[in-house]
């Protein structure tokens, strides 16, 4: 056990606006997989081994409370455990890297309709993106058409947090006043 | 026709039908001493220097569509003097006292309100950048103050000193900065041009440049062909294309920079301001307009019109300098495109071609420009060369090496 | 503006960070003309029609693109991958 | 005068207004514009230049005249149209541009001197002498100029931006739009429909009684998951590739709300798009057409019909079309008078119910403050009429605006007298109804299916089975009348002050082009962006050119349709909004020490950190400078990019980005590493550390990381996309902390358990206190020095024990200044001296472009221009005296005259060095290296700065590096 005390980005409770629920998920062992020039197959090999494969752009994989999710060119996040030893692919320690808040509930689209340019009209499970939330980098993963995931940098987390906290304020607001 | 206040009492008395038109409409002669290519304010300003200064009144400036329709008329208007490199210095500095004497000059108004400017700075790094710049407009003899942040709010009350994320640490005031309407300073050349005998050709665009044993010979328009042995070539965001009839090619990428004006209000902004984190400049009009702008949509393009992500980049920018401003809704927005070249400096110079003379790489700093370059270009074009304040705005400096960047940006032409 | 990103599918200009000419890909060799190197950093087409440029998804996939557009139109003709893509 | 039984207001629902201070009562549904008219105030609005007394002209979003601001309880909204804003209960509304008030304008004496005022007056005259522009015209004619009024408040109200996506939008729910919308909602596709107007109908809703089927059409509509409504929402511009701005107007209509926004900036990107924005009805000109009670016919019908309100008893048309006759037969089927109609047309029909006087035309209107009567031509004969309200139509312009957003031109069409969309002028747009020319219902109505069947094909989408409703269906007969002669002034644009006699003079004076006519004259420029007038300017202009009109040619509509608040652009940018914010994990440790945090790109850092007694923060930073030198300090590093660079190929891919070489560097050290734009200037300078064989780990500036990684990915993907390397940021992975003094080492083995015996710029892995880390024995303040890296979430803990550690040890914590007088104790550079014009030749740095290979930058650094005497070189400056120093100052020789020519030089950085006790600058001098023991002067005449210094080695102190390799 490290005598260092870990610290979460935010630290924060749930919060619940109406039917929209934000949340600062737990920190997750994550790891960017890049696979070298050439070696995507051999990869998606190694990731079997875990029951995983190099994935698509654009989705993610789950097997056994693994998750691997295309995070951008010839790269993607392996959550929740380590990469197979071996892999021809460069592997990084990225956990420490980004805050996941979790954003769920019937009108999380319209949240994230106020700070995410993406067409999220038929996104569905197993849909990732790389775009934009806000000025800040993004990786989004949806879990289900009102549910999703989403990680930025860490040290943006407070304005993260804020922004969405705003953009589910005034959805709320034009709710209630509709 | 001589333009005064009497004038306009005396023609008001008699239902204004006296007022004759502010230039001729000639037909293009076969063949002119000079030939301007491009009728917005640098080219304007070229023919009326090359008459005035030396004389060469057989001139004819050619224009594809009317007098001023390029940036001249799609700018947000600033006129300044505060340029640190030398090179940029001394010429801003030359232009800046044109400036001053521009209405008497084309008995023209054209609005010249030297209002005061100021640059915004954010941190310690930026002010020790602008009190460089400001020593340097200082050295040259021009004008420069440095404001602490209390200097700020005293002239800018309405600034958000308080809720910001950048908070403004001061600016550098020049106070002979301002801004000046732009149209008219298009008209104002035209007419004083036409004037001392230059012939105006609005319609006329030129479609090839005709070089014999590396000689300028003259042009081929949509208006037949016309000679001369000196040509010019003044058409900002057009310079490539021009030049490449020449056979030249040009370090020269063309830019949108879109600009803002809002609803007419009653006076609110009387100094010209710029922000220190994102691009936005913005000032007054006469007529009540906020006129305001940012940076360049940073694509290559001709098409004179922007997008929205640089649209609500300096709508941001605006809310968190001055909220103030919010309620303003903004009226109208247009582009023009720029003539970036790689370190953000202008070029005047001779060509390859003998003859054949370059004024372009305003980027997006022209207007301010339009009397000095006018006066060097005409002196280059008059004499052989190169005026002394425009010595350094040379062609090949970027195959040498001695660069104008005041952005420090490199050569990249969309940063400057 | 948007652009079809190869790997991320249609998005918003306000995603990627323009450069230049795609003159930018084809580096001249380390025993090269000074001319060379002035072609390749400086002098430019800049044509209105089509030309190719270099676009890059900064706040997406992290790919340099090479944009065939009309500049005057601003039409999207192609856009690929600099390094090739997977797909 | 409110007309029982007539309007689509809510009568059970009384609301109360004031205007200018007086109390009015209204019903929800009213626009401020119809509650006015109901409670019959005539006089609303004053002109721009002339101060003449307004009206209501129209009863949409271009009117002109009726300009008011709306007073909320926080702040004032100028120029908002009152044929706009919604009434609700409290609303407070009140004229601008006039004083002292709207009855009593002094300004109006402007309208007696309208004879010197024209158009471009202010041109040829106000020239001399020359300092009176500043001191006196200017302000005079800014005080005369503009509208309403900002109030000077920063904007606090709420507002946001979002986006939509869509298969379709269409833009306008009147007849065209709403089959359209019906159309392609059948089929499946997802479509918005967004309209200007309270309630989807538009025309339905105004020419007449509201159609039955309209209710039927609007609940399936609901109906239709696949179909979103947006009202209140205007689509103000079209950009590229699909892209559509919009403002929705949230919370405009009713009182504040907590956390409401006021308006909404939409950005719809569709697929497809249809134009159904209708048409604007145009005034003809003649003298003293802008009465207060003209208005144009068809807002003489929308009032009606709408609001149930008319503007007067005694109603006559004006018209040159058919048109306004569907305006008299609903007055006069409300039991209202029509006085008679002035019809130019020699061969108008007539018009059961009243008179119409058949190719006769108005040419003067009395009733300064409110029309009371006109007088028409008809021959020879002149008489006159008494009436309180004229309604006029010279005709319709489709609203072709968004078309032109692209630079497509309209095209002009003699059948109708005016310009139409050109096809194809937006890409996937397809313009339907009125906007598209075709002006009956039933036109509309099968423009509207058209339209939507030809979109639908273009998404492969089949067309459904949509039935018409039955809809007039009349013809559009009309002879073109732009402007009635006569002697005095007649207006096209109002909001302006632009008269036929101002266009003539443009074209008299040789402003003949359109843009010139419209420059010299300002028409068009107005809030209302010449809705209302140009079509009738350019005929005018055409007239006085003896052009045709669409030889003269239209000026370019732009964006925005309607004005836009900056607020709603910029929605989102107010206060710290503008940009995120990035905090370190030390951050409130820091904070709790009453450091004040420093903006550093979007980082927080901490400036210093005071102790009890010191009031100025020099005190702080001379103790942490002293400290750092004479025991040790630590700070929060970890705003340094962090590059992982992996791969069989990396060491290749560092040569060729760093001018030095990298490849042969062994595993566990580390090299300071310099890296150049492909220009050949400095782009920016770290370490690199190698961690393992195939392992490397990069470190930028704070202000270069982003630049950097793009850089890295574009020279990696351009050029040596083969290569086996890959990299990823690892900058918010590790918390990273720089200890540094003549005992760092004695804190950093208190803290690990154990002496690491770390060589100078050696890195290995660690275990501190349970936790893998990895430490390097770096250095950016000549001391030794050691930075620590833990992963992020151990980040606080480690800063708060290395803290304890540290001043248990007579060390401490220091900040940015203190960082900053010790580099530059030890002349480090940061980005104030690789500004972006220094070469490596500046910095003394040269040498470090290895001849032996290739890198990105070498061949550009080697043109003549990037090195030699005549470049500016680092310097060290110290003062010759105990002297205060300032960044930004210029070097001169002694003697010189202070001239821009005799500038030799600028310094960069400055500080305060309490371990030489002295002031110490770096900065580039001109050949400096060559200059150093010179004298030299350095000036700031900004702050009256003027010291003679010592030119010297930028590194001040401990030159030959003893402590650091200690």
């Amino acid at each position: 056990m490290p005598d260092l005390i870990a610290k979460p980005a935010l630290g924060t409770m749930p919060l619940n606006l109406g039917q929209i629920v934000l949340t600062e998920a737990p920190m997750l062992e994550t790891h960017s997989i890049q696979p070298y020039p050439g070696q995507e197959k051999a990869v998606s090999k190694a990731l079997k081994e875990i029951g995983l494969a190099f994935p698509k752009p654009n989705t993610w994989l789950e097997k056994a409370g693994l998750r691997i999710v295309w995070t951008g060119r010839e790269q993607a996040f392996l959550l929740g455990g380590v990469p197979p030893a071996g892999m021809p692919a460069a592997v990084t320690d990225q956990s420490d890297g980004w805050v996941t808040l979790t954003l769920e509930g019937p009108g999380a689209r319209d949240v994230l309709a106020r700070l995410v340019p993406l067409d999220l009209r038929h996104v569905k499970k197993g849909d990732a993106a790389r775009s934009g939330l806000g000025h800040m980098p993004l990786i989004l993963i949806t879990e289900a058409p009102d549910s999703f995931r989403l990680m930025t940098f860490r040290s943006m987390a407070r304005t993260a947090w804020h922004e969405i906290h705003d953009a589910m304020t005034k959805v709320e607001a034009r709710r209630a006043a509709s | 026709m001589r333009y005064s206040g009497l004038r306009v009492i005396t023609e008001g008395l008699f239902g204004n039908r006296g007022w004759r038109p502010a230039w001729r409409d000639p037909a293009p002669k076969a063949e002119y001493d000079a030939i301007i290519i491009g009728g917005g304010g640098h080219g304007l300003s070229t023919a009326y220097y090359l008459a005035r200064n030396h004389g060469l009144t057989n001139v004819a400036v050619l224009e594809k569509g009317y007098l001023g329709s390029g940036n001249i008329g799609r700018n947000t208007t600033i006129v300044r003097a505060n340029y640190f490199l030398p090179g940029n210095s001394e010429f801003y500095s030359h232009s800046l006292k044109l400036w001053e004497k521009l209405e008497l000059e084309l008995n023209y108004n054209v609005m010249h309100s030297q209002r005061g400017l100021i640059n915004l700075f954010h941190s310690d790094g930026q002010r020790d950048a602008f009190a460089r710049r400001g020593n340097a407009m200082i050295n040259q003899g021009d004008d420069a103050i440095l404001l602490d942040r209390d200097g700020v709010r005293d002239l800018l009350p309405y600034l958000d000193f308080d809720n910001t994320r950048f908070p403004i640490y001061g600016g550098l005031l020049h106070p002979r900065g301002g801004t000046a309407r732009h149209d008219a300073v298009a008209w104002g050349y035209a007419r004083a041009a036409d004037k001392r005998g230059v012939d105006l050709i609005q319609n006329c665009e030129v479609t090839g440049i005709d070089v014999q044993n590396g000689r300028v010979t003259g042009v081929q328009t949509t208006r037949g062909a016309i000679r001369a042995k000196k040509v010019g070539i003044v058409v900002a965001g057009r310079s490539s294309q021009v030049a490449a009839m020449a056979g030249l090619r040009l370090p020269i990428e063309s830019h949108i920079l879109q600009a803002f004006v809002t609803e007419g209000l009653k006076p609110v902004i009387d100094h010209v301001i710029s922000f220190g984190m994102g691009h936005f400049y913005i000032s007054q009009s006469d007529k009540g307009g906020l006129v305001f702008g940012g940076d360049l949509d940073f694509y290559a393009s001709y098409a004179a019109r922007g997008n929205l992500p640089m649209v609500e980049h300096v709508m941001e920018a605006g809310m968190t300098l001055m909220p103030m401003i919010g309620r303003a809704r903004v009226l109208r927005s247009w582009g023009g495109i720029m003539d970036m070249s790689p370190d953000g400096s202008p070029i005047i110079d001779k060509t390859p071609v003998d003859g054949l003379y370059i004024d372009c790489g305003w980027n997006y700093g022209g207007f301010k420009a339009v009397p000095a370059s006018g006066w060097c270009m005409a002196h280059l074009m008059a004499t052989g060369e190169s005026h002394e304040v425009a010595r350094r705005f040379r062609l090949n400096r970027f195959a040498t090496g001695h660069l104008l960047d005041e952005e420090g940006t490199g050569s990249q032409h969309n940063l400057h | 503006m948007r652009l079809t990103c190869p790997h991320c599918g249609p998005r918003d200009r306000r995603e990627f960070y323009y450069y230049g000419a795609s003159e930018y890909l084809n580096r001249p060799g380390p025993e090269a003309a000074p001319d060379a190197w002035d072609s390749y950093l400086h002098l430019r087409d800049n044509p209105a029609g089509v030309t190719q440029d270099l676009w890059y998804h900064e706040q997406g996939c992290t790919a340099w693109l090479k944009v065939t557009r009309n500049t005057v139109t601003h039409e999207i003709l192609a856009v690929e991958a600099v390094a090739g893509g997977t797909k | 005068m409110r007309i029982d039984g007539k309007g689509r207001i809510d009568r059970t629902r009384p609301v109360t207004f004031t205007f200018d201070g007086k109390a009015y009562p209204a019903y929800r549904g009213d626009t401020l514009a119809s509650a006015l008219i109901a409670n019959d105030v005539r006089l609303v609005g004053r002109s721009f230049k002339y101060h003449r007394p307004r009206g209501i002209l129209t009863a949409g979003s271009e009117e002109p005249n009726a300009l008011v601001e709306i007073v909320g309880p926080a702040n004032v909204t100028p120029n908002t149209r009152a044929t706009v804003q919604e009434v609700f209960e409290g609303l407070v509304a009140r004229s601008q541009n006039r004083w002292p008030s709207l009855g009593l304008d002094l300004m109006a004496v402007n309208d007696l001197a309208a004879p010197f005022f024209s158009a471009g007056f202010y041109y040829k005259t106000f020239m001399w002498p020359r300092r009176f522009w500043e001191g006196l015209y200017e302000p005079m004619i800014r005080r005369a100029a503009g509208l309403g009024r900002l109030s000077g408040r920063h904007d606090e109200g709420v507002y946001e931006k979002a986006w939509a996506h869509c298969d379709l939008l269409v833009i306008g729910s009147g007849p065209a739009g709403l089959m359209a919308a019906l159309a392609a909602g059948r089929a499946g596709a997802d479509v918005i429909l967004a309209d200007e107007g309270a309630e989807p109908g538009g025309r339905l809703l105004s020419d007449g009684d509201a159609p039955a089927w309209l209710g039927e059409v609007l609940a399936e509509l609901e109906s239709l998951p696949n179909v979103r409504v947006m009202t209140r929402t205007t689509v103000t511009g079209a950009y590229d590739d699909g892209t559509f701005g919009a403002l929705e107007r949230v919370g405009l209509h009713r009182r504040p709300r907590p956390n409401l926004p006021r308006e909404c900036f939409w950005r719809i990107v569709a697929r497809r798009s249809i134009l159904a924005a209708g048409a604007l009805e145009r005034p003809i000109a003649f003298q003293n057409n802008d009465r207060p009670g003209i208005m144009m016919a068809g807002a003489l019908s929308a009032y009606l019909n709408r609001y149930g309100v008319v503007p007067g008893k005694a109603i006559t048309l004006f018209a040159n079309n058919d048109g306004a006759r569907q305006t008299a037969r609903g007055l006069m089927a409300a039991g209202l008078t029509v006085s008679a109609i002035i019809d130019s047309r020699e061969d108008a029909p007539d018009e059961p119910g009243t008179t119409v006087h058949k190719g006769a035309v108005v040419i003067d209107a009395k009733g300064r403050h409110g029309l009371t009567e006109i007088t028409v031509r008809k021959g020879a004969g002149e008489f006159r009429i008494a009436t309180d309200c004229l309604g006029l139509s010279g005709g319709w312009n489709p609203s072709v605006h968004l078309t032109c957003h692209l630079n497509g031109r309209p095209r002009w069409s003699d059948d109708l007298a005016a310009f139409v969309p050109s096809e194809g002028a937006v890409p996937g747009m397809v313009a339907a109804g009125a906007a598209n020319g075709s002006f009956s219902t039933h036109g509309c109505l099968a423009a509207g299916l058209a339209a939507a069947a030809q979109s639908l094909a273009a998404l492969g989408m089949t067309v459904p089975e949509v039935a018409l409703p039955a809809a007039e269906d009349a013809p559009y007969r009309l002879s073109p009348l732009w402007a009635v002669p006569g002697r005095k002034r007649a207006w096209l644009d109002f909001a302006n002050d632009v008269t036929v006699k101002d266009v003539a003079l443009s074209a008299q004076e040789g402003y003949r082009s359109v843009e010139h006519m419209k420059r010299y004259t300002t028409q068009g420029m107005a809030p209302d962006q010449g809705k209302n007038s140009n079509v009738a300017a350019l005929a005018v202009l055409a007239d006085a050119t003896g052009r045709g009109i669409a030889e003269t040619g239209t000026t370019t509509f732009r964006p925005p349709y309607t004005p836009v608040s900056i607020a709603a652009m910029g929605a989102g940018g107010r206060a710290e909004g503008f940009a995120p914010q990035r905090f370190l994990t030390s951050d409130q440790a820091s904070r709790d020490r009453g450091a004040p945090m420093i903006e550093a790109g979007l980082w927080y850092r901490p400036g210093y950190f005071p102790k009890p007694g010191e009031t100025t923060w020099r005190q702080a930073c001379d103790r942490e400078v002293v400290m750092v030198r004479s025991s040790v300090g630590v700070t929060d590093v970890s705003t340094l990019g962090k590059i992982d660079i992996q791969g069989k190929d990396a060491g290749r891919f560092l040569d060729l980005v760093y001018t030095n070489t990298f490849s042969t560097l062994p595993v566990g050290r580390a090299r300071y590493g310099l890296m150049l734009r492909e220009d050949g200037h400095v782009l920016d300078d770290g370490t690199t550390a190698r961690l393992a064989e195939d392992h490397w780990l990069m470190t930028t500036t704070t202000a270069a990381a982003g630049l950097v990684m793009r850089h890295l990915d574009f020279v990696q993907q351009a050029f040596c996309a083969g290569w086996d390397v890959r990299f990823i940021s690892v900058t918010e992975a590790w918390a990273q902390f720089a200890v540094a003094g003549p005992v760092a080492r004695d804190l950093i083995a208190s803290a690990l358990g154990h002496t690491p015996g770390l060589p100078f710029m050696g890195c290995m892995d660690v275990t501190i206190q349970g936790v893998a880390g990895r430490l390097f024995r770096i250095s950016f303040s000549g001391e030794e020095g050691y930075e620590i890296a833990v992963p992020t979430r151990f980040g606080e803990a480690l800063f708060r024990d290395l803290t304890a550690r540290a001043e248990t040890m007579g060390g401490g914590l220091y900040g940015m200044e203190a960082l900053n007088v010790l580099r530059i104790e030890k002349g480090f550079i940061t980005h104030a001296e690789i500004h972006g014009r220094t070469t490596a030749f500046d910095i003394g740095m040269d040498k470090m472009i290895s001849p032996k290979k290739d890198c990105i930058g070498k061949a550009a650094a080697a043109r003549p221009g990037m090195t030699g005497p005549e470049r500016e070189q680092l310097v060290g400056l110290k003062p010759l005296t105990d002297s205060a120093l300032t960044a930004g100052a210029h070097l001169f020789a002694q003697g010189a005259d202070l001239t821009r020519e005799n500038s030799s030089g600028y310094v960069t950085s400055v500080g305060y060095s309490p371990t030489l006790g002295s002031f110490l600058a770096l900065g580039f001098l001109r050949n400096g290296r060559a200059r150093q023991g010179e004298t030299i002067r350095l000036v700031d005449r900004l702050r009256g700065v003027d010291v003679l210094c010592l030119v010297t080695d930028p590194v001040f102190h401990d030159p030959t590096g003893e402590k650091l390799r200690a």
